[in-house]
């Protein structure tokens, strides 16, 4: 895997003389290669364990990253697709179905960016039209009437913005989610696996518990939105990225996730394996509390936790 | 007391109590619409409605409350104290968001984009939340998200119906995810309201888009807009822009709206208050 | 209003007797006037008596029948349209709204098939796609959530069939409102007021009570269709009608309906005021029964009713 | 025991027990799809799929119970009991409805056009309901309502899960109004399903169109179709009559159905029960 990064052009240095050394085949000192791949290894941990918000929102967006698929392979083996919102068509950019976890069933939903050009064109590049949120809303129901707990993967740069995705509800859709996913009868968990694309990733990410991938991000609006309206100019991006705090770091400072789950190094893009077995460990342990819980108490908790959201100061008036 | 910000020196459809902006009423504005011009005494007649091609002006929140209640001065103003946090002490461009909710406090005479209360419609109590689209674009952060979320509540613990009239460009980016995490909130709140049997009634105003249309705006039991309202996620603009597509010119109205399944109704302003008061009867009808 | 239907031949040559004393205007003779008009009655009574199945078809499709606008305009007054299915769009073949109805707010969702060549076109001639079931479905889950009991008209030739009601799901649409008809939490009266056709009736037709105009008609296939295949010419669909047991006095019979209501002299088209009062008494005799129900005894009727419909019989084997 | 009428001369799959009509070993059909000439000595191994172009040729009800269940020998039979009372007395050109049923039993060797039972499918107890299009064109009148609706109260009552394989032309005309009220009757039904949490598996075989398209068979939790079935309300050929619109050829088939959101899969019937039992393994999973 290379690193193509802008940031990591210290590391493909390094990198490219591992390459050339080994090239040489027998007649490289394996001394050598070792001490430089110590050397990437201390450089990447450097690198990476000092990145910038806007240099992890590349990281979130690597087009190496684990997908709600890879996750997919690794943690569900024996996922079942339900597909389709028996309204009107099958969003590939949102997909779902049930599988065993943890010792039972759960219903698994999330965005699929892509990895290739075709299917980066069938998923339209994670950006759900309102179908897909409909698919995702029959999914959740189903699973509530089965007692399913549901698992959310969010990968996103947002719901699609077309005129079809506004003819059919897009807005309607990611409402009314919200809304029944406020009082769904079983537990979900949400995990940002990548990009957090504001209502397009809100609309399947209310849950119980709110997880983040270390280099994942969380965004309101994306920092080339918010820096071209704020900072009048798309180049301000890395400002906004820092202003907004949608790193996983600053988001749990906040209190606003639950949750980090720390990443290989160099990026869950060097390892999708590990990165799966790191989040399913979470997932598991954290799913485990929450279907101890009385149902009662769990929406209770819900709804305290979403109630609580951003409470204002008061002055007198 | 409600908006000590408030100059008090506005008038408003020959109502005494103000809050309003409109210009002197010798002053002359060119219609949006039809291009043309118009008395401020003329558009206070007509609700700021164009008397030539009926274009609907952009009212502020009190001139909605004021349009609506049976009596302005016995509304009950709520949670005026509430405040922003700041809770990222955001700012960009070295211009500290606390100072732009300053200047937008100076500018409206109103504490934050949304105000809220109770009052009689038609003799029927309601809770009653209004949103200025001058107050930021009129943009949802922690404040319009407790606000809206009280009034919703006080629908719910009152046993009344709960109204909206919503004008925003979405959520508040100062405020970024506490602000994203107000849509949860605001469409939390309406579960309870729906254990209650009481109705929210949300009325679209120009312009409503983003994240405000993708929560409790589109969650009316009863969805109504006004004419020619901008209506949509992500509004006509920021589609071309995105998609390189030009678009029908009545994209994300309230007409489109309508058209495609999303809306009750369109309502002139003229007939807001009547249209309301036969649908807080409809909903107080025997069970 | 004219007579123009077939069987009506008689009934118009007495009427262009009238017409013509009439035009001499002062020179007509009344007793000559009044006489010719009780011919007519006598007539019309005698041939609307004995009206066949297929001569009950032409009049249920009568242009000049009563729609559901009609019955809005009588009986609720204060009817407030709430339109689309917020997914789609909004089916103009299928109105409703509330109103107060009988001292208390009522949802009422009716076909509507259009007067004029504009409203005709414009409600698809009462053939509805996917999203007019929506909307009823809708509708009715607001009426469920407020209490209020659901009045539905039947007046369709079917559910429209075009490849964009296939697209949309026609057949979802319709099998998803018989299931939640079947446990509405309030009560429901549906009435055929005009053609009764098929699943694209059915799909707002499952109540407590179900209703049927004196002249109206309710078919698993329209006469022709039927003819057609099991006769194998549409020249046969006066057979089929009769053969297939489609008026409201063979239903009744059957047990397939509750109540007949009788239509004015000469059909419901000639008199809509009376026919819409007659409506409106029963509805509100059937409505006063209904509410007075606990709604778990209404729920267990109304899947008793359904349940027994057409049990077979059993053979030794 | 079930099934009287049937000669029991039949052999499918290699199965001892039999009723399936399929032609001596060694006669040739030709394929629908591709047109080539097929032994049935090949399709019986195949399961009647074309070896050359995949097409699925339609099962008789029996095959299918066969081609699913662990243990056909031990496969309850239900309700065979069951006939069409005639409601209607009905006949058309001089042949009554009666002579036709009796006809059909004589043909296909099954009582009605649905057959139904218990058995188990990878070691899973099910109410599984099957349909026979060969059976007046698998149509839906009182008795195979009433057998449907008896399959799904036996999943409610036994809590277990009920599996319906569809084919049907839609409802009984014969039967008139009754037909139509199956519709509503079966979607009664599953509501009970629904209450003890236990599934509804839709499979949806060539063809599945009219009635029983917009009742039940739409209403699975999980919707499986096979590969190239006729599935749609109305049908293409209907369509095309009713508007004068030529169709796109894929319309109505399962792939068309899976385009547009409508079912959740199409299976290949070699892997049916592979998927059902995937299905069930799921469904039994802890909650
Ligand atoms: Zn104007
Ligand atoms: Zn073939």
């Amino acid at each position: 895997m290379s690193y193509d990064l802008d940031f990591e052009k210290p590391l493909a240095e390094i990198d490219r003389r591992i390459g050339g050394l080994r090239k040489r085949g027998d007649k490289a000192r394996p001394e050598e290669v070792a001490a430089l791949e110590r050397e990437l290894a201390g450089a990447t941990a450097d690198v990476y364990g000092r990145l910038t918000p806007w240099q992890r929102v590349q990281v979130a967006r690597h087009k190496d990253r684990p997908y709600t698929s890879d996750y997919i392979r690794f943690l569900f083996p024996d996922f079942f697709e339900m597909r389709g919102d028996r309204r009107f068509g099958d969003d590939r950019a949102i997909i779902g179905g049930m599988a065993t976890f943890a010792g039972r069933t759960v219903m698994v939903i999330g965005h699929q960016k892509g990895r290739d050009t075709k299917e980066r064109m069938e998923c339209n590049f994670g950006m759900a039209h309102p179908e897909g949120y409909r698919k995702a809303l029959r999914l959740m129901q189903h699973a509530e009437r089965f007692g399913f707990p549901v698992l959310t993967f969010i990968d996103t740069p947002g719901a699609f913005l077309n005129l079809a995705a506004e003819e059919r509800g897009i807005a309607e859709a990611i409402a009314e989610n919200l809304q029944v996913m406020a009082v769904l009868g079983v537990p979900i968990i949400s995990t940002i696996i990548g990009e957090g694309g504001s209502g397009g990733a809100l609309g399947i990410g209310v849950g119980d518990r709110i997880l983040m991938l270390e280099n994942s991000v969380y965004t309101v609006a994306s920092p080339e939105a918010a820096a071209s309206i704020l900072w009048k100019s798309n180049d301000y991006a890395p400002q906004a990225a820092e202003a907004m705090k949608i790193t996983a770091a600053d988001l749990l400072e906040l209190r606003l996730i639950d949750r980090i789950i720390r990443e290989p190094l160099g990026g869950a893009h060097r390892d999708h394996r590990a990165t799966a077995e790191a989040l399913g460990a979470a997932l598991s342990e954290e799913l485990a509390q929450l279907v101890a819980l009385p149902s009662g108490v769990l929406l209770d908790h819900r709804y305290s936790r979403l109630r609580a959201i951003g409470a204002p100061a008061s002055v007198a008036v | 007391m409600h908006q000590p910000e408030t100059n008090g020196n506005g008038t408003f459809n020959g109502a005494a109590s103000g809050a309003t902006k409109l210009a002197p009423a010798n002053v002359a504005t060119r219609c949006e619409k039809c291009r043309k011009m118009l008395f401020t005494r003329d558009l206070e007649k007509t609700q700021k409605i164009c008397p030539e091609c009926g274009y609907h002006f952009r009212l502020t929140a009190e001139e909605r409350v004021e349009s609506l209640v049976d009596d302005y001065g016995a509304f009950q103003w709520m949670d005026d104290d509430l405040r922003s946090a700041d809770p990222l002490h955001f700012s960009s461009r070295n211009v500290a968001y606390a100072e732009k909710l300053d200047e937008a406090r100076a500018k409206t005479g109103i504490s934050e984009s949304v105000i809220a209360g109770m009052g009689a419609i038609g003799t029927h109590r309601v809770s009653l939340a209004v949103m200025d689209f001058r107050f930021i674009g009129g943009s949802m952060g922690t404040v319009a998200g407790e606000r809206l979320t009280r009034a919703i509540e006080r629908g719910a613990e009152g046993r009344c119906p709960v109204i909206i009239f919503s004008a925003s460009g979405g959520a508040r980016m100062q405020e970024s995810l506490f602000s994203l995490f107000q849509m949860a909130k605001t469409s939390a709140a309406l579960t309870r309201l729906r254990t209650v049997q009481q109705p929210f009634i949300s009325v679209l105003t120009d312009p409503t888009t983003g994240g405000v249309t993708a929560s409790y705006a589109m969650l009316g039991d009863v969805i109504i807009a006004e004419p020619g309202a901008l209506i949509g996620f992500a509004g006509p603009i920021v589609i071309e822009q995105s998609i390189h597509q030009k678009l029908p010119p009545d994209t994300d109205t309230s007409e489109f709206a309508l058209a495609h399944g999303m809306i009750d109704m369109i309502v002139d302003r003229r007939s807001m208050k009547v249209t309301l008061t036969h649908l807080l009867k409809l909903y107080a009808g025997k069970r």
